[in-house]
């Protein structure tokens, strides 16, 4: 073989043992095959970078329930779960091409330094061939472009963040969780129609990238309502009392506040919101509202009872087969297998990183080849379904996925504590669909695929 | 002239005069005790001396130079070195590196930043550290951590770290305070050693008349801030004035 | 806030610098200190094999963390902990900022490889000297005051370079996302893409800091990555550096500043340049450190710059022994080893170790290790905290110090030494 | 105007929060000298004290539902709580509804216990010890306890609402003559600052003004002395470390409702309260409580709008911008003493 690229790694076997050496598993990388990480023997590993510690470090863990669940279920344990009700019939629960699927995991910590420690030591010592996980854009964005620097691909998790498939999209990143930008799409017009379309809104923003991407998104879907937005603040991360944001909303003249927080910062702030009992009042002759963009079931349980009523929008909810019908096929079946298992249902960020393992697998399955370019063409254009989505297209110009996106509001009198939102509305996949060169995703390229070795 | 020239220095706390119109002169070479009772105003006259305190009004010249508004680093670099009433040594140093310190500041100055030079490359300095200590009777101390030695050592320590200087002036604050009778006595014979030794002149501040009269040749007696006297220790002893301070003091 | 000294109760020998004068010095250095940095280098060179002491596909090859990353963290975080334990171990300075200057070096690491191309020098000499102004600037201010209020005045800064960073400065730190390489980048002196169409990774000399060659001998298998051998390079010129500084008049003057600042002035010598050059010096390495970082791993996260982040170093240097040579590197490899292996052990793993018990007893097992590993690694690196601090005061350096005596106790009473061994 | 009320309001309450913590982190830092850093800690587990008596109270009995069924399609579990069945429906929701307040009683002695075996334990050896040693020591605990709390209550945060009495707002403007509703204010947050005073003045009341405090107040000033007069200080100490303990408990069993509680609450606020400490000036009580409601104060008119739209970024730093303006211009603070924690 001629090699094309500059040797980035090599292979020196001493003669006496090469052949104790070529006995080897799944740790080396096989220059021949042209890959990073190329899988040897009969296994392949997958590497499920989520946090461990930390504020999230429970959705993290959720994360990694479904993806046990998703290597399960490849690997033909189980009940086989969204198996059965995806489009595509390549996977047969022989694991991937026939090799048996082992995973590695790893500690986020929520900060992208200690993230991308986590995947390099997936790439370098366990010999992962694909990242997945995740539950913050910065993360996200962090781990896309180490991926893409060491020839695998990254499958990301929850990450909103218009910049994830916008300015810093990366050809080996694939993401299927929703953005910004269809947040405000799909809550717009349902916003409207419950509120009315003469509203004058207050945003409190998280002062970081996916802050202002939500914000920029929200604001510019409800300015084209004929909203009008009075001001917004940014509040730094590490608030954890927003009283003094809060306090002030009353008499601005807004009668709608949009919290622009994600995790414990959602919390806090909503909290503080009802706490000043924002929700009794009425402003300018209307009912005064609070609005979510991205809720977060996990987080939405610290927040108790006071998102009762609070509009935002999901990727996806548990639900949604039972209540909107078999367009979402997939979702009861996973419900289903996750539920026997851990005895609750999944949320959201377990979802998407059981879906995006799936997806995986099976563009491998399709390519018949787990190098990286192979799975790139395979995942580029898929149209897929019965993953609990409906149809779903994964987009060529950005590997972003497009599909319905779920309008829910807090639930009046829960159940239990994993019953805390109604679904109100589904916005169809068009109204959220958006040109790939939209100012909003400007300023990044996806580069080309990259192969390493 | 003599080398110190303290000229109607004034300080107040508050509503305390701690120093009124003090004039003292020491003359070059010679032992020049100040006493007084408590509260005379000896150490704020100290520290006024060092540059710790700046006089409200007056000066203070060392040599012809004037102290004031100088810290007390310069005033050394200018030659005072000070020895405390407990002995503020480098407890974490060794005896040896202890010596060291101050023959760097007297050879390089204030600052200087030799970070990358080893101090075991000094061969002249190591040797004239190693014959002071041996002056003082501590060369076998020499690797000791200076912490862990008792309070004497510490005191002949302190001392060896000032004369190592060659100070013109030696600033004694109560050197013997607390200590018992056998060490005062050693104190002072380490003292009168040094003095024989060289050419030096001391001002020493002291409570214990003992070694002010074993010592001095001259004694300014202080009282409430103000110099009473100051004259040959023969004549300070039965000095009606001085009497009246420290029994009035007394009663 | 300084150590308090410790008087013992009986006078004692020294436990540092025996040697007071130079005897056969090569390099510069007395042969106990060459001894320690022979040893050290030697153990940087071998890392790859010891720190891979299990056959790759054994089940205890989770423990082995000879991988490029770790090593040339392991290294990396090394260099910013000995610069700190310039600062804190011998002027008693501590600073609780410190991680603030890693930051800046990281930034002005990735700006280079942005803006000049992707070689690792020019990105490492502005580290290095952005670190350095900034340092001038916090250490001048921050050196007004002592003890506690110092540290909080370093903290206060850092905490604001965090905050700032993170939000407002967006456009030029990245943010939340990092800092980050883009294919559009202008990398005046280098190409903006690779020929694969890929963004260009750092090199040296156009030998690419990631290349790595696998060496299988056996069951064993290691990673020897140019990255790490730089890094290591590196530091071992960071260390040989320190240890001079540790032995120099200069050195001599910081220890004098955290055993008696009142002592130093009436000597003649004004403490404060001497610790904002000790600041300034140790701002540097973090910001070498810093460059480092961005060298193997061209992106720079405002988390860095995080009070954790800076409280993080402070552990690794009394982890490892503050103001000994070689404690502030263990504790930084220990720190890290912990983050970066134990927090990879989930379940799957244990039962995979434990599954030669019977059934009940592999669950019962698994459930006792479960809380220490994976998500519950905070948990087993707090109590090691405690115990080092409570058992080991020195810290490891004392731990390590310990075994040799009783090695040496054991191997033959005759050569036992009175001295304390040297703080090293 | 209006606007400046509510953010001094604000200011106040925030102010209260730093306070009760600082206040206790200096009866052990700025007293016995010892660098806490698990004082935040305590913070948090006097909010799980909150947290656990809510689930003590609310601990039922499981009951099968056979007209529901749960999302697997089973038969729906359904809980009563116990005190429902002793108490009956509006005695048990009563007890649930003022779990937090009932709280206080709760977390009393167990803060005290801790804050005694914390001291006995483990801090005692560390007095002599050098800075270095404490914060490594304490710093380890506190992430014990931290993971500790975690392994049994999750990451995330646990809603544990006020009393319904409390919910809802106080018109706060009427009283001062402005128009309905413009300046209302969370009538648990007025509780807050209500109880954060009381606590306040109890404890300079107790050091103030009985033998015990006379003593401990001698002790911090010089702990030798006292010593030698032959009081037993230590065990003096012991109790007031029991105290600022049950101090940071307390704290953070009220701060519950304001928002919920998670397991690394303590550190969001360990950083800050060595602020409002270092600022206050060290070893000076009157000093750390000062210093919390000023820069409450502060923090509070940082974020307000107008303020942002002029300084941009100011909201996220002014606490350190403060602190850094005060600390050099007064050397030890707003009322440090001398020579305490300088070296």
């Amino acid at each position: 073989m001629t090699k094309r690229h500059v040797t980035r790694r090599g292979v020196i076997q001493t003669g006496a043992i090469a052949g104790a050496g070529l006995a080897l598993p799944t740790y080396l990388r096989a220059q021949e095959s042209g890959f990073t990480n190329a899988p040897q023997g009969d296994t392949v590993t997958l590497g499920f970078n989520v946090p461990q510690t930390g504020p999230y470090a429970d959705e993290g863990a959720d994360e990694l329930r479904a993806f046990e669940l998703a290597v399960e279920h490849l690997n033909g344990e189980d009940d086989g779960g969204m198996l059965q009700t995806f489009s595509e019939k390549n996977l047969d629960g022989t694991g991937i091409l026939g090799r048996r699927v082992e995973y590695v995991t790893g500690d986020t910590q929520t900060k992208s330094d200690a993230a991308r420690a986590s995947a390099r030591s997936m790439i370098e010592k366990d010999g992962a061939i694909m990242v997945s996980g995740g539950s913050s854009s910065g993360v996200a964005v962090a781990v896309q472009a180490l991926c893409q620097e060491a020839g695998i691909i990254f499958m990301a998790g929850l990450t909103h963040s218009n910049d994830t498939t916008g300015k810093d999209k990366r050809a080996n990143g694939f993401r299927h969780f929703f953005n910004s930008y269809m947040s405000g799409a799909a809550l717009a017009p349902i916003l409207a129609a419950q509120y009315g379309e003469d509203r004058k809104a207050y945003h409190l923003t998280a002062d970081y990238n996916w802050g202002y991407t939500t914000e920029e998104a929200i604001r510019s879907s409800t300015e084209a309502m004929g909203w009008e937005t009075v001001a917004a603040v940014k509040t730094p991360l590490t608030q954890t009392d927003f009283s003094s944001y809060i306090a002030p909303v009353l008499q601005s003249g807004a009668d709608v506040l949009v919290l622009n927080h994600y995790g414990g910062n959602m919390v806090n702030s909503l909290t503080n919101a009802v706490q000043f009992g924002l929700r009794q009042q009425e402003a300018n002759g209307k009912q005064f509202e609070i609005v979510v963009p991205l809720y977060s079931e996990l987080m939405a349980r610290g927040a108790g009872e006071n998102i009762t009523g609070i509009l935002g929008s999901q990727n996806w909810d548990w639900k949604l087969e039972n209540e909107l019908g078999a367009k979402y096929a997939g979702t009861n079946a996973f419900v289903q297998s996750f539920g026997e298992k851990y005895g609750f249902p999944p949320s959201q960020a377990a979802h998407t990183c059981y879906v995006q393992t799936l997806l995986y697998a099976d563009a491998v399955t399709r390519a018949g080849s787990f190098n990286p370019c192979a799975v790139v063409e395979a995942l580029e254009g898929f149209e897929f379904d019965g993953l609990g989505n409906g149809p779903t297209l994964y987009r060529a110009d950005d590997h972003q996925c497009f599909k319905d996106v779920v309008v829910v509001r807090g639930k009046e009198n829960p159940e239990n504590e994993f019953d805390l939102v109604e679904i109100v509305e589904v916005t169809p996949v068009d109204q959220v669909t958006y040109e790939p060169d939209h100012p909003q995703f400007s300023g990044g390229s996806l580069g080309t695929c990259n192969a390493g070795a | 002239m003599g080398l110190l020239e303290v000229k109607d220095v004034n300080k107040r706390f508050g509503g305390l005069q701690a120093l009124g119109d003090v004039n003292l002169s020491v003359a070059e070479n010679t032992v020049h005790a100040i006493i007084g009772p408590n509260g005379a105003g000896k150490s704020t006259l100290l520290n006024c001396l060092v540059g710790k305190l700046i006089p409200d009004t007056g000066s203070v010249m060392f040599a012809g130079q004037s102290v004031l508004g100088r810290k007390p680093f310069e005033i050394n670099q200018m030659g005072i070195s000070r020895v405390f009433q407990t002995p503020e040594i480098f407890g974490d140093l060794t005896v040896f590196e202890n010596m060291m310190i101050p023959l760097f500041a007297k050879r390089d100055g204030a600052f200087r930043m030799h970070a990358f030079e080893a101090v075991t490359d000094e061969a002249d300095l190591i040797d004239e550290a190693e014959r002071m200590l041996a002056e003082v009777n501590m060369l076998e101390k020499r690797d000791f951590h200076a912490g862990s030695l008792s309070r004497g050592d510490k005191r002949r320590l302190e001392m060896a770290m000032c004369l190592i200087q060659r100070p013109k002036l030696l600033l004694l604050d109560e050197p013997t305070a607390g200590m018992a009778r056998a060490d005062t006595n050693n104190t002072i014979d380490l003292l009168k050693e040094i003095k024989s030794k060289r050419d030096i002149t001391m001002c020493i501040i002291e409570h214990d008349m003992h070694v002010v009269f074993s010592l001095a040749d001259r004694i300014t007696v202080l009282a409430q801030g103000t110099p009473l006297v100051e004259d040959t220790p023969e004549n300070i002893k039965g000095h009606p004035k001085v009497k009246e301070a420290y029994l009035g003091e007394a009663a | 806030m300084t150590d308090q000294t410790q008087s013992a109760p009986a006078q004692r020998p020294a436990a540092t610098s025996p040697d007071t004068r130079r005897r056969g010095a090569t390099l510069g250095l007395a042969p106990r200190d060459l001894g320690l940095f022979l040893f050290v280098a030697g153990l940087t060179l071998c890392a790859p094999f010891l720190l891979n002491p299990f056959p790759a596909d054994s089940s205890l090859a989770q423990f082995n963390a000879g991988y490029p990353d770790l090593m040339q963290r392991f290294v990396i975080f090394g260099i910013f902990a000995i610069g700190f334990n310039i600062l804190f171990g011998l002027t008693g300075y501590l600073s609780f900022g410190h991680a603030a200057f890693l930051g800046v070096g990281s930034y002005a690491g990735v700006w280079m490889f942005k803006l000049i191309g992707m070689d690792v020098l020019p990105a490492i000499a502005a580290s290095v000297i952005t670190a350095g102004l900034f340092s001038v600037v916090i250490g001048y201010v921050s050196l007004r005051r002592s003890g506690i209020y110092f540290s909080i005045l370093t903290l206060a800064f850092a905490q604001m370079c965090f905050a700032l960073a993170y939000s407002v400065l967006t456009p030029i730190t990245g943010g939340e996302t990092g800092l980050q390489l883009s294919l559009s980048d202008p990398r005046i002196l280098g190409a903006a893409a690779s020929a694969s169409g890929n963004i260009p990774v750092p090199s040296l000399f156009g030998v690419e800091m990631r290349e790595t060659t696998d060496l299988r001998l056996g069951a064993w298998s290691f990673s020897l990555n140019v990255g790490y051998y730089f890094c290591a390079a590196v530091m071992l010129v960071a260390f040989y550096l320190a240890i001079r500084l540790f032995r120099s008049p200069f050195g001599m003057m910081l220890r004098a500043v955290k055993s008696n600042q009142q002592r130093l002035y009436y000597t003649g010598l004004n403490a404060r340049p001497y610790t904002l050059g000790a600041f300034v010096i140790s701002g540097m390495y973090a910001g070498l450190a810093g460059g480092l970082m961005v060298s193997m791993d061209p992106l720079a996260g405002a988390e860095r710059m995080q009070w954790t982040a800076s409280g993080e170093v402070v552990l690794m240097t009394i982890l490892g022994g503050a103001g000994t040579l070689i404690g502030p590197v263990l504790g930084a490899g220990v720190i890290k080893y912990f983050e970066n292996i134990f927090s990879k052990l989930n379940d799957s793993v244990l039962h995979g170790w434990f599954a030669f018990l019977p059934d009940g007893l592999e669950n019962f097992v698994v459930a006792i290790v479960h809380p220490f590993v994976g998500k519950g690694w905070h948990l087993t690196l707090g109590l090691m905290f405690m115990a080092v601090v409570i058992f080991l005061p020195g810290g490891l350096v004392e731990g390590g110090q310990r075994l040799s005596r009783l090695f040496r106790r054991k191997s033959g009473p005759e050569t036992r030494s009175t001295n304390d061994t040297p703080a090293e | 105007m209006d606007a400046i009320i509510l953010q001094i309001l604000n200011g106040l309450d925030k102010g209260s929060a730093y306070a009760l913590i600082a206040l206790g982190l200096t009866l052990i830092f700025g007293t016995l000298g010892v660098v806490n850093f698990a004082h935040g800690a305590l913070f948090m587990i006097g909010a799980f004290c909150a947290v656990t008596l809510s689930r003590l109270i609310e601990s039922s009995r499981t009951v099968i539902d056979e007209s529901r069924t749960d999302f697997l399609g089973n038969p729906m579990e359904v809980q009563v709580p116990y005190v429902v069945d002793w108490f009956g429906e509006s005695g048990g929701a009563f007890l649930i509804d003022w779990a937090v307040p009932l709280s206080i009683l709760f977390a009393i002695p167990i803060m005290i216990t801790i804050g005694w075996i914390m001291e006995r334990g483990l801090i005692k050896h560390f007095y002599k010890r050098p800075h270095a040693d404490q914060i490594l020591v304490t710093f380890g605990l506190a992430i014990v306890l931290q993971e500790i709390i975690k392994y049994f209550y999750g990451a995330n945060p646990i809603p544990t609402p006020a009393p319904s009495a409390f919910q809802g707002s106080f018109d706060f403007g009427v009283l001062l003559g402005f128009d309905p509703l413009t300046i209302l204010y969370p009538y648990w947050r007025l509780v807050y600052f209500a109880f954060a005073a009381l606590i306040i003045g109890g404890v300079f009341a107790f050091l103030q003004f009985t033998t015990f405090g006379m003593v401990v107040r001698a002790g911090m000033a010089d702990r030798e002395t006292v010593g030698l007069l032959g009081i037993n200080i230590d065990r003096r100490f012991t109790i007031m470390f029991g105290i600022a303990a049950a101090v940071a408990g307390l704290a953070g069993v009220m701060y519950t409702p304001i928002n919920p509680p998670n397991y690394h609450m303590g550190m969001d606020f360990l950083v800050l309260s060595f602020v409002v400490v270092v600022v206050g000036g060290m070893g000076s009580l009157p000093g750390a409580v000062l210093a919390g409601f000023l820069l409450g104060i502060l923090e509070s008119f940082a974020s307000m709008r107008e303020v942002i739209d002029l300084i941009p970024g100011i909201n996220q730093v002014i606490i350190y911008l403060v602190a850094i303006l005060i600390l050099l211009t007064r050397p030890r603070g707003l009322m440090g003493r001398k020579g305490v924690m300088e070296e």
